[in-house]
């Protein structure tokens, strides 16, 4: 039973990374763009966050560099993508390998830093209780707020007046512009917005979930936070519910081998990319429930004439 | 051909070493100045992965201090082992270098056709078992360390679950965790080892997540054979104990660190280029470990019960000055066959091949018989 | 002059030297305009004369750059739609600026600048629609509503920034007659409460009916103010273009072999927000031309897609060319069985936008392909060069991207391309949209001299004015089911109108597509 | 149009046709100018930088032998790249697709033996390309069924390769000699990709490559499937209208580029490897992406680019050996070097005024 317990509190910490990310993209692909450079954005934001804290021992601090970081890099692709209208996925594979190359060049020196010793995190009152106690409430406290930023994108984009514009944005960039609605301004403010949120994630994963500083250490999760955005046909609560399904199926295929369960390692490293794919299959096999959610202008360029 | 890639760079120092060699030295040796030596190394990860590399590296710093201006120490990070590898090594070659280190298994097959083209030059391959009458192996009995660390496990854990995060299933790393198992055995018969892959050297996000799931699983002492300290530092965030690995990782985990057990380089380091300056440089292949002073376990926490450290100092002795043997039967395999029959003692061809967990090691090799 | 501003403080709207240059035209050149409050005020012009451009440079959507703008007798900026709504000017566009997946309230909430909440909106929705007869359901996603519906949103959503000044951009090219009828006493009744409004259109016969007072434009220019309800159609066009559109000249059909069976043609949409075609039945033969009419969204694109073979899901035997099944046949197959088709989309569907007329020529034209699927770019460049040499296309050579012509050149080599691949059934969708007047006349006539050699002809159009010049038999398609087909001659507008909402006069068919359909589905309001 | 502070961009009506040409060239000159200013922000001679990348690795015949071997793998991957991307597909997995063509082609060397005739190296590369074909087939496969992203679906194949190379070389196709290690035997002299010259690495690779590019040149602009794939990805519909097969296009696409990855697996897994490891793998499948890029998505062009990113890779490791430059710099040029082509590229289509103010 402790033995679950702790696998759940496992899956979630490990769910946090990919959903922060996740739901930063979602706003962006909700205004209509796509950043391929999540991964870029992740890795720079983590070694901005990394020392930042090495420096400060301040870990919000190293947060809110990570958001800084991933909001620049995100503006830089903004500028290219929103006014030069340069090819989305392109730029966002440009940015993916600028960051990459970026962050192991800048993070050289920091390679064999350590951060003040972590603080441990308990939920007063309700950590020791058994079983939810330590699957749930002893948690660093950005897993709740990867909870709370759902719920609050949620209440945003389906609740508010400005989530409506968003959502407007990203359906018809055309129309929003004939009602005169700042488009371009709108969609750059929804990518840098996207980028901080990936950056939080990326300084997360440097600053509590390793922590450590190593070049290319998001080893594929910018790409699987892409992922969850199309799986979870872009919706919030379903987003955090897939990043939770893939952090459990991540744990898993370790708990799995720790077991002893007689299939070779390697099909168990398979395992969540495999996941990845079926989820995938299985959301897009309704093009409906697709079109119903996705953004209109999801990909494409959009140039105000006038 | 190779020669052609020379030039261009002769007055730039190796990119970490020590700009220049201390005056005092230059001037001691300065009545007939030969050239120095020119010792290149290839590394597979970057200097800074606070394991694999960086414990070379550290030697490789060593032995440029210890030489002085006798040698001239330059290094390649991050060289993949694939394609890659070759050309590298033909351009270290054509810089000039007469002494050059492979630090990994991958480079075996590039190293042996770039020496058969380069005989003044000499070669020396981590980990491999293919040799030339230029390029010679060496390696480190990790096993003695891992052993030595199975000992304060043994000790230190109350769930009598051990936990161990392996890089590759290749023998060297199977070899250590049945080690680290028998020496947890060999003070509580009680233990079990669990074993998870990562498939990977160096990916401390994933050397984290494998942790939490050993923990998870009930593990309450971490091992690991990767190359960075990430299963420390898990240990350190949920409370539990880990040792380090490759090189002394206490700072990563002050209150989870047990102790580390260490490579130290310098002494095979010391003696190659010795070997080369001297000119006694022969091919063949070299494993040292706790008696050649290459293999230690150092930093041993001071939550360690003073018994246990002085059980961990006996092996040490013993592994020192021969008197203990750790692979030496009975030794018993996970299946329940025998593998070693009492009172036989392994040979290096035996450990160089070992494809089987012991007994009390949980799950199976992935892709084992 | 300035002296007549200063006499003319009724003025609501006064422009003046409007100017505004794109990189190829000067879309505006000094035009001048004047609104009286409660004047209803036609802007007429052709293709391209520049009234769209003018409406946004009021709505504040384009910025002049030179010319004076004076509101209520102020001179003003308006830099933005949003400044203009807070002045009083509201603005319906000529395409729709409505987003699809979300709510009529919703699409009316963006439009809004005051800070009323989603529910008092919604809620004044239901007030403003009863006040000038414009049924919206709040709650509905426009998706799900007819084009006649949604032009109703916009309007509610023009009105509910209660305006002084309502910019109508050709609201009836998508509605049926007795729509555009309700349409007009709603208007009216607006003009009456002191708003003033302008008003865009193509159509003659609105404008007399409709307008107090009408400004024509022609090449960005003013060229006549006049009263409409004291001209003709001939004098109002000769305003507009200089000349009257010469007459197309008719000759008697002589029909000739069954070209086209369509029998018991269902289709399920294919996309979530399309429609279903449901028992689609006619029939068609060489010599003449047969015209479908309806309100657009009630499944021309759906029947086209199925003619045509783009969608390829019709059930076998359902549509035969000269007996043969090509209901499951690809687009290629059907071209070389002589069926050519051309689509209402110009840029992207009939054309690619970036590649060269000459490459275009390649999408339906093969003359140019070896057997071998080996390019014969020579010879296709020949080709393209002829094409549009015969049809007058105004281009700067078969190299020419496709984007860089105007619409109603591209729509000339698009049909040009077709036609002269000498068809045996050719299908046309909207084959004078966007096109001005003389370059319509010219496709028309192209159209009728196929047919005069013996091609059977499909046109889908909403312009019924077109259809009863061209088609010799006329049928209606509403809510996916098409009506029975009636001779020209024997056809009126009204009648046609009226099956345009589905009312065809077969009780149980009328029953069943109100029912299907649901309530929000006949264009008529 | 649109506004950039003073800078005012403006539609051409014809994209530039010199342009298209000059951008590349821009993009470059972009990347090396903020190269010196890196170069000298780091302490290092700019002059000297510039020569470890872009003269070294074109001083002698061996030099550029080594080019080659790099750049082969990439033009070859990256020809079928642009045939996706010019057919609106995004295909970003060839990196998986080369270890399956590495794996099929390394599986039918390790059944040579001593006595096989040199034809075998025929069928070598023939069981690549098939299994390229096959892996990138699952994408397309599920793409046409299920609709499923391709971008998506391709990258997370490439990890699945990886783990099924390593499965096979740690398990069923380990060398029984090889004292447990993750490799294959070391193949046998007759399966071994011939060299052009002995004692470079340079091997007919070279002349695979100079023909695909030929071939693909043709392909592309000469041939009727190569238009009617190209409509297809540069307006759907008309695509549609002309009845060019979008499930055609799909799966030919994909086919198509995964069989050339798959073909540059093979040649690299019996050429310069001539084994197989874990280490299969390098990147290849994503260089090839920029590679593919930087050439414009045409064959000629992605020549030039292979050479160039060749040039940045060999530039990268020499830059570390002889100026203490970190590796990862390579990296960051080739993002640098990709920006700024695609912001070049803007040139192509818009034309920059200043504007004035009215
Ligand atoms: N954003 C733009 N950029 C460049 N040229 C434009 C732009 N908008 C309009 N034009 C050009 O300006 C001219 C006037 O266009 P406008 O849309 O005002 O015409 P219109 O009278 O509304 O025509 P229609 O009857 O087709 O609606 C046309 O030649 C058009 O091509
Ligand atoms: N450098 C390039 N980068 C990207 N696309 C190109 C490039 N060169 C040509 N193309 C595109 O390839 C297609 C064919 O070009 P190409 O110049 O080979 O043929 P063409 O000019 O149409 O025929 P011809 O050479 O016989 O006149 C066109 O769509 C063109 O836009
Ligand atoms: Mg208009
Ligand atoms: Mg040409």
């Amino acid at each position: 039973m402790n033995e679950f317990a702790l696998l759940l509190a496992a899956t979630l910490s490990a769910g946090t990374v990919l959903a922060i990310a996740a739901l930063g993209l979602l706003i962006n692909e909700r205004a209509g763009i796509v950043n391929l450079g999540a991964e870029g954005m992740m890795l720079v934001a983590a070694i901005a966050g990394f020392a930042t804290a090495v420096h400060t021992h301040n870990d919000w601090l190293a947060f809110a560099a990570g958001a800084a970081a991933g909001a620049v890099m995100a503006a830089a692709f903004g500028l290219l993508v929103i006014w030069l209208n340069t090819n989305q996925y392109a730029t966002g594979l440009a940015l993916s390998l600028f960051g990459t190359g970026f962050s192991a060049f800048v993070g050289i020196r920091y390679t064999q830093e350590k951060l003040a010793e972590r603080p441990h995190f308990e939920v007063p009152g309700l950590a020791d209780l058994p079983f939810v106690g330590p699957a749930l409430f002893r948690q660093h406290p950005m897993v709740y707020l990867a909870v709370a930023l759902m719920l609050g994108l949620a209440w945003f984009l389906y609740r508010s007046r400005a989530g409506l514009v968003l959502r407007a944005v990203g359906e018809s960039p055309e129309s929003a512009h004939a009602l005169g609605y700042p488009v371009r301004r709108i969609r750059l403010a929804a990518v840098v917005a996207g980028g901080a949120l990936c950056g939080v994630a990326g300084a997360y994963l440097s600053v509590i979930y390793t922590p450590l500083w190593v070049e290319g250490m998001t080893a594929g999760k910018g790409w699987i936070a892409l992922a969850l955005t199309t799986f979870a046909t872009w919706r919030p609560a379903r987003v955090l519910l897939g990043a939770y399904l893939f952090g459990g199926v991540t744990m898993l295929q370790f708990h799995l081998q720790g077991e002893g369960v007689q299939v070779a390692s390697q099909f168990l490293t398979m395992l969540p990319y495999l996941a990845t794919i079926v989820v995938l299959v299985l959301i897009s096999r309704n093009p409906a429930w697709i079109r119903a959610n996705m953004p209109a202008s999801i990909g494409k360029p959009f140039f105000p004439g006038g | 051909a190779a020669a052609a890639l020379v030039g261009c760079g002769k007055k730039e120092e190796a990119p970490a070493a020590p700009a220049a060699a201390p005056a005092s030295v230059a001037a001691s040796a300065a009545v007939a100045k030969p050239e120095p030596l020119k010792v290149a190394f290839a590394y597979v990860g970057p200097v800074g992965d606070a394991g694999w590399t960086f414990a070379h590296d550290n030697a490789r710093k060593a032995v440029q201090a210890e030489f002085g201006d006798r040698i001239v120490t330059t290094f390649v990070e991050n060289v993949p082992e694939s394609a890659d590898a070759e050309r590298v090594m033909r351009d270290l070659v054509g810089q000039g270098n007469k002494l050059i280190f492979g630090t990994t298994f991958g480079y075996m097959e590039p190293m042996l056709k770039v020496a058969a083209d380069s005989k003044d030059v000499k070669f020396e391959h981590a980990t491999g078992y293919k040799a030339a009458e230029n390029m010679r192996t060496y390696d480190s009995r990790t096993y003695e360390g891992a052993y030595m660390a199975g000992v304060i496990a043994g000790r230190m854990t109350k769930s009598n679950v051990l936990g161990v995060v392996g890089s590759i299933p290749i023998p060297e790393v199977i070899r250590n965790i049945n080690s680290f198992t028998l020496g947890a055995q060999s003070v509580n018969p009680k233990v079990r080892t669990k074993v998870v892959w990562v498939n990977k050297w160096f990916d401390p996000p994933k050397e984290g997540e494998g942790a939490a799931s050993l923990i998870s699983g009930g593990a309450d002492v971490l091992f690991q054979n990767t190359d960075s300290s990430a299963v420390l530092q898990k240990a350190e965030e949920k409370g539990k104990f880990a040792f380090g690995w490759d090189s002394d990782m206490s700072k990563f985990g002050p209150k989870a660190h047990l102790a580390s057990a260490v490579i130290n380089w310098t002494p095979y380091y010391k003696k190659a280029i010795d070997d080369a300056l001297t000119g006694s440089w022969a091919t063949g292949s070299q494993w040292w470990g706790v008696k050649e002073g290459a293999i230690d376990i150092v930093s041993v926490s001071d939550t360690v019960p003073a018994d246990a450290k002085a059980q961990v100092e006996k092996v040490k002795a013993g592994l020192k000055d021969g008197s203990f043997v750790i692979w030496k039967g009975p030794i018993v395999g996970q299946d329940g066959k025998e593998a070693l029959a009492k009172d036989a003692v392994a040979d290096d061809k035996f450990l160089g091949g070992i494809n089987f967990y012991v007994k009390g090691v949980d799950g199976k090799i992935p892709s084992g018989k | 002059m300035s002296a007549e501003i200063g006499v003319e403080p009724a003025a609501r709207l006064q422009l003046r030297g409007i100017t505004k240059q794109y990189p190829a035209v000067r879309a505006n050149d000094g035009v001048d305009l004047t609104v009286a409050p409660g004047q209803i005020h036609a802007v007429l012009g052709e293709n391209g004369a520049g009234k769209s451009t003018l409406m946004k440079v009021i709505y504040g959507a384009v910025q002049p750059d030179a010319g004076e703008i004076r509101w209520n007798g102020r001179p003003v900026q308006i830099a933005s739609p949003a400044q203009a709504r807070q002045l009083g000017i509201s603005m319906v566009y000529q395409h729709f600026s409505l987003f699809d997946t979300l709510t009529a309230a919703e699409n009316v909430w963006l439009g809004l600048d005051r800070s009323l909440s989603l529910a008092q909106v919604s809620a004044r929705i239901r007030e403003v629609a009863g006040e000038y007869g414009l049924d919206v359901d709040p709650a509905r996603p426009v998706h799900t509503l007819s084009v006649g519906e949604r032009q109703r949103v916009e309007i509610v959503r023009a009105l509910l920034t209660d305006p002084q000044l309502l910019i109508l951009d050709e609201p009836t090219s998508v509605l049926t007659p007795q729509a555009v009828e309700r349409l007009f006493v709603t208007l009216r009744q607006l003009a009456a409460d002191g708003r003033s409004i302008l008003y865009i259109s193509h159509k003659l016969d609105e404008i007399r009916a409709l307008c107090h007072h009408c400004t024509v434009l022609r090449g960005g220019r003013v060229t006549g103010e006049v009263d409409p309800t004291r001209e003709s159609n001939a004098s109002l066009s000769r305003l507009m273009i200089g000349a009257e559109p010469p007459p197309l000249q008719h000759r008697p059909a002589r029909l000739g072999a069954l070209a086209l069976q369509v029998a018991g043609l269902d289709l399920p949409k294919g996309d979530p927000f399309g429609t279903t075609l449901r028992q689609v039945g006619f029939e068609l033969r060489g010599g003449e031309v047969l015209g479908v009419a309806g309100v657009s969204g009630n499944g021309q694109q759906e029947l086209m897609a199925a003619l045509s073979g783009e969608d390829m899901r019709a059930p076998a035997g359902s549509i035969r060319l000269f007996g043969a099944d090509i209901a499951r046949a690809s687009p290629r197959r059907r071209r070389q069985l002589g069926l050519h088709f051309v689509p209402e989309e110009r840029l992207g569907r009939g054309a690619v936008p970036t590649l060269s007329l000459a490459h275009n020529l390649l999408l339906t034209r093969t003359e140019g392909v070896a057997a071998t699927g080996w390019l014969r770019l020579g010879a296709v460049e020949r080709q393209a060069a002829a094409l549009i040499e015969r049809f007058k296309v105004r281009a700067g050579g078969p190299g020419a991207a496709a984007r860089s012509l105007s619409g109603g050149n591209l729509q000339k080599f698009i049909v040009g391309r077709e036609i002269d691949a000498q068809p045996k059934l050719l299908i046309v969708s909207q084959p004078t949209w966007g096109v001005d007047v003389g370059a319509a006349a010219q496709i028309r006539a192209e159209l009728l001299a196929l047919r005069d050699a013996g091609c059977a002809v499909l046109v889908v159009s909403e312009e019924l004015e077109e259809l009863f010049e061209i088609c010799d038999r006329l049928v209606v398609i509403a809510q996916g089911r098409l009506s029975p087909t009636i001779a020209t001659r024997d056809a009126t507008i009204e009648q046609i109108g009226l099956w345009m909402s589905g009312l065809w006069g077969e009780p149980a068919a009328v029953g069943t597509a109100v029912r299907e359909g649901g309530p929000g589905r006949v264009g008529a309001c | 149009m649109l506004r950039l502070g003073m800078l005012k961009l403006e539609m051409r009506p014809q994209p530039s046709r010199l342009m298209s040409w000059l951008s590349p060239l821009i993009a470059l000159v972009l990347t090396v100018l903020i190269g010196i200013a890196l170069f000298s922000l780091l302490g290092k001679d700019p002059l000297k930088a510039l020569q470890v990348f872009f003269v070294e690795p074109l001083r002698s015949g061996y030099a550029l032998a080594e080019l080659s071997v790099k750049a082969v793998p990439l033009v070859l991957i990256a020809l079928g790249l642009a045939v996706c991307f010019r057919s609106n597909l995004w295909n970003i997995g060839a990196e998986g697709q080369f270890v399956l063509g590495a794996l099929a082609g390394g599986w039918v060397a390790m059944q040579a033996d001593a006595q096989s005739s040199r034809g075998i190296v025929l069928l070598i590369l023939a069981a690549g390309v098939a299994g390229g074909m096959a892996w990138a087939a699952l994408t397309a496969l599920l793409r046409d069924r299920f609709n499923a992203n391709e971008i998506l679906v391709s990258l997370m194949l490439v990890y699945v390769a990886e783990m099924l190379l390593s499965w096979l070389v740690y398990g069923p196709w380990k060398d029984p000699q090889g004292y447990n290690f993750p490799q294959t035997i070391t193949f046998l002299a007759p399966t071994k990709i011939p060299r052009l010259v002995d004692g470079w690495r340079m091997n007919i690779g070279v002349l695979v490559a100079l023909a695909a590019v030929v071939a693909f040149t043709l392909f592309l602009f000469r041939t009727y499937r190569g238009f009617a794939l190209q409509v297809g990805g540069l307006a759907p519909a008309a695509a549609r209208y002309a009845g060019f097969s979008s499930r055609g296009a799909l799966w030919t696409a994909l086919l198509v580029s995964g069989g050339m990855a798959g073909l540059a697996g093979a040649l690299e897994a019996a050429g310069p490897l001539g084994q197989l490891t874990p280490y299969v793998p390098v990147g290849y499948g994503f260089a090839a992406i920029i590679v593919a890029f930087v050439g414009r998505l045409h064959p000629v062009g992605i020549v030039f680019s292979a050479v160039l990113m060749s040039m940045f890779y060999i530039g990268g490791e020499l830059a570390q050996s002889r100026l203490g430059l970190p590796k990862s710099l390579t990296g960051v040029f080739q993002g640098l070097l990709l920006f700024s082509l695609l912001a070049c590229d803007t040139l192509i289509a818009y034309r920059i005024r200043w504007s004035r103010p009215s």
